[in-house]
């Protein structure tokens, strides 16, 4: 994998002051997630209208996969349900494990497809996911 | 059908000369002789991909990294786990054992209850249940086997009490290589509410093993025993089990939030592997496993049931020649327990060692077994796969010559 | 006069191509690289002479017990220890704290009484600290250090008390390579009654120990990080603590009389070695320490002083390189720890390693002292004997691309 | 070194039914030694007249050497006082360790000497030591 194609256009400019990295007043739900192993963190905040995610945000700190993830998915899933947004999430982790391959099927997930190589990069792979795994054991609570 | 000569040659050390004579190397219980493909995959891990593991975000770490972890899945398979969560590394059985008593019985024992083990145990498989029974002020019961180390169902049913909180048993022992009926064993302790700790020590190298099957609650075993480099052994634990312990270990790698005053720790495995890990000799026991797994389990149990018939044959024929334990082929793996008479097993080890045989003398880190069936000493040699016949008879002529070396009879 | 070009061939991995270019190891404080001597120890060892040790009266098991006596033998010259009971054989250093924790500081530690630590403390010279004073109730005293990373006399003496029992300090830190004051820390240490337990997981690879002139109560290190394998740690202890101490782990060759409900334990030092010990990695200890020997710690000092002082004045030209802790070349080791402005330390990482650059990023297990310095990760290179300029010409080259490939400027 | 030269017609008859293992009544000392990695154990039992060990006896079980090395010993040493046992003790364990190898200075320990070469066999030297260090601790409490 070529620094090029791990550090895209894309991933640069979500981890890079992304409008997404933000605090949201009265969230209904606040979720801290986190890499013990390299100290990454990410605390998601969403606001539903029923079962809407009306709005999402996060803080926190990391490197460059983690932050863009984060801001990424955050673009993905805004003005989405809980269950879309977790059928999104299912979707991202298949292609991430390389269970789904297919680009038709992985359209959906829009900019999030900057990470369908990352498994070529093993020591990365824990910062892509950590934004959808938060979002995951926050919705499933 | 695989062919025993070339097996043989995939062991090194077995074209060795001992005083002068060819190395027959019977002291297999001990430890085992490693194949070329397990010294060479040392030998390549320190040559391209040697790092500190789970620390690193470069290329030798992450190599590391999924060396170690690949076998941690492969070690889960191998004994039928649920999960490579419930795998973790230690540096051998003994403090795999230890392990079990800082970490769970520790906290769940109290001066009203009872720990169960056998008296054929193996001090590793004993002294720490012993200190912890002492230190909580708690009793240990011990399971009596027959003079030929049998051990009975009613004296299990008798010994494992509504008190027993844990029992503690070897799948095989070492000194006689019975095969204990720990299926029943942990019937009966589940029965009771108790769990089973099995050091597999002695029944991994020998039978392929299934924890499920089992339902051991925890299972340990060493990597030197097996083929594999020596400072690897295997904790398996039961999920619910190892979930609840508290770590043993503390250190790097353990942990989740260390702040000055507190520290929350990782998750199953991690949290019980502390410091820097021994991916060399994880890396050492997956290529174990694979060996063992190419050959197979049918083909080492046939190789040391026809190896153990025979050798028990032929010792049978000396006179002065007194074999210990059970007879029974069926119960047992390839280990020989026995002394020649009037002879102290040390002399007869000497003695032996003079003709290139390596043998076992003295008391098997088993003494209060030694001491139940009166005796003070034995000699014991134990096969694994790569032995052969011949072996045995050049075992067996030398047997017949230690009474002679001794002044009994003619030299 | 020794010849770079001749030590680098020593070291086979050292040619291995990462990401197609030539490997650059700056990954030395986390574990070093083997020699080829220390290699063929090692298959020598399974090759000629594997047996289980203090057991066997076989060729095979006296010659690995040799083996394994001589490098305590060894290892006791090499730290100046006053006697080989003095040394004994873990599997790491986080181990060896361990065993001070569980078999001194458990029965010597009530909750009137305090343990002092350094802030910069490794994750494993502070939990099991940390730990047991939680269990104890006992207080845990933190010194702290400045910006640098420097401890000063002052705080030193005003964190160890009267109720100081206690004190456990890094010989020189993993984060900056600062060298502690440890010969002060131990005499105010003794003047208030207190033992020290120093870490010296990152000093012995670099600088000749000699514990009776620390006069050091505990010394711990790990082989891993000297040239050695993996698998092998050294607890030193002076004599008089040991012999007080109860055992750790509990199992085979650690006794004397095992009964069924007591146990008196063997001498030191095998009171605190329980179940077969990795005499191979002992064996390439051996191997290492010669290697050591051989080359002199003045020629390892100058060369890890000479590399310390070329990387500092190349970094230091780089406006957006921030660098951490003292650069004061006299007191501190082969170890930097920087970052890239605006760039996570991870990305940092992933970048040089595409250039085949191996350097650690994170907390390097040292979260308190992170959180003390406001820092929440870094990056780190640290040296060995065996790197070159040419190496950090490499790095210098790469870490200028940086911020490029992140986007900041030209890519 | 051969079979022969280690269990020597000496060894093998103060191994075999010596005459010097018995029990002593009223014996001053009683000290029981033993090497804990292979089980031999040995008791000495010694009964003096003033300074002068007038009868000494040993039980036990153990290999050919432990057992032979303990009644040369005392056929050495019956009859001598406290002194001259230790004398002759020291020059047993400097043989031992080849610190002395001089025959002329080795000769007045006699049967004793069948014992010079043990430290071919590492792993026999304990066995050889035993009864002698367990006089010595008998002597110097
Ligand atoms: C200062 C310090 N102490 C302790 C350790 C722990 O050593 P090990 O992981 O070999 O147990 C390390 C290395 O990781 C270290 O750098
Ligand atoms: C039955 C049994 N349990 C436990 C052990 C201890 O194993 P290790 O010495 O590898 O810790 C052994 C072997 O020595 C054994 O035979």
């Amino acid at each position: 994998m070529e620094l090029n194609d791990l550090y895209t256009d894309i991933i640069l400019e979500h981890s890079q002051n992304s409008y997404n990295k933000k605090v949201i007043e009265n969230a209904d739900i606040t979720e801290l997630g986190h890499n013990p192993s390299c100290g990454d963190e990410i605390t998601l905040q969403i606001k539903f209208d029923g079962d809407i995610i009306k709005n999402i945000a996060y803080t926190g700190h990391g490197c460059a996969i983690s932050q863009a993830s984060a801001s990424i998915m955050i673009d993905n899933i805004k003005g989405k349900t809980k269950k879309e947004a977790l059928d999104e999430v299912e979707l991202f982790l298949k292609m991430i494990k390389k269970e789904i391959t297919d680009d038709n099927e992985l359209e959906k997930l829009n900019d999030a497809i900057a990470f369908k190589n990352i498994s070529n990069m093993p020591a990365r792979v824990k910062c892509a996911v950590l934004a959808w795994h938060t979002l995951k054991e926050s919705m499933e609570k | 059908m695989i062919n025993k000569e070339e097996i043989v040659k995939d062991f090194p050390i077995l074209d060795r000369k001992v005083n002068g004579k060819k190395l027959v190397y019977f002291d297999n219980a001990a430890t085992t002789q490693k194949p070329l493909s397990v010294i060479n995959a040392i030998s390549d891990y320190y040559k391209i991909y040697n790092a500190n593991p789970h620390r690193g975000a470069h290329t030798l770490s992450v190599e590391a990294t999924e060396a170690y972890e690949q076998t941690r899945n492969k070690v889960a398979k191998f004994i039928n786990a649920r999960s490579e969560q419930e795998i973790i590394f230690t540096k051998n059985t003994t403090e795999a054992l230890n392990l079990v008593a800082y970490s769970y019985v520790n906290n769940n024992l109290t001066s009203d209850d009872e720990i169960t083990i056998c008296i054929t145990e193996h001090h590793s498989n004993l002294i720490p249940w012993q200190q912890i029974a002492i230190r909580k002020g708690a009793k240990i019961n011990y399971m009596y086997v027959d003079s030929d180390g049998i051990l009975s169902v009613d004296e299990i049913k008798n010994k494992i009490t509504d008190k027993t909180k844990v029992v503690c048993i070897a799948h095989v022992t070492n000194t006689f290589g019975i095969v204990n009926p720990v299926e029943e064993i942990v019937s009966i302790a589940h029965e009771k509410g108790a769990i089973v700790v099995i050091d597999g020590a002695q029944s991994t190298p020998h039978m392929k093993i299934d924890v499920q099957k089992l339902d051991a609650d925890f299972f340990a075993f060493s990597g030197h025993k097996m083929l594999a480099p020596m400072g690897v052994g295997v904790l398996y634990g039961k999920k619910e089990l190892l979930k609840n312990m508290t770590p043993f270990l503390y250190g790097g790698d353990m942990i989740e939030y260390v702040s000055e005053q507190t520290t929350t720790f990782a998750e199953l495995p991690f949290k019980f592997e502390a410091g820097t890990q021994n991916v060399e000799a994880v890396v050492g026991l997956s290529s174990a496993i694979d060996y063992i797994e190419k050959i197979g389990y049918e083909y080492i149990e046939e190789q040391e049931r026809e190896l153990t018939e025979y050798a028990l044959e032929k010792l049978n024929q000396i006179d002065d020649v007194i074999i210990y334990g059970s007879k029974n082929i069926e119960n047992k793996v390839g280990v020989i327990s026995f002394n020649v008479k009037d002879v102290h097993p040390h002399d007869t080890a000497t003695i032996l060692d003079r003709y290139g045989i390596a043998i076992r003398s003295g008391h098997h880190c088993a003494q209060p077994f030694m001491k139940h069936l009166d005796l003070n000493s034995t000699c014991r040699i134990s096969f694994y796969f790569y032995n052969t016949k011949e072996e045995i008879d050049i075992f067996i002529d030398a047997i017949k010559k230690v009474r002679g070396h001794m002044g009994y009879g003619t030299k």
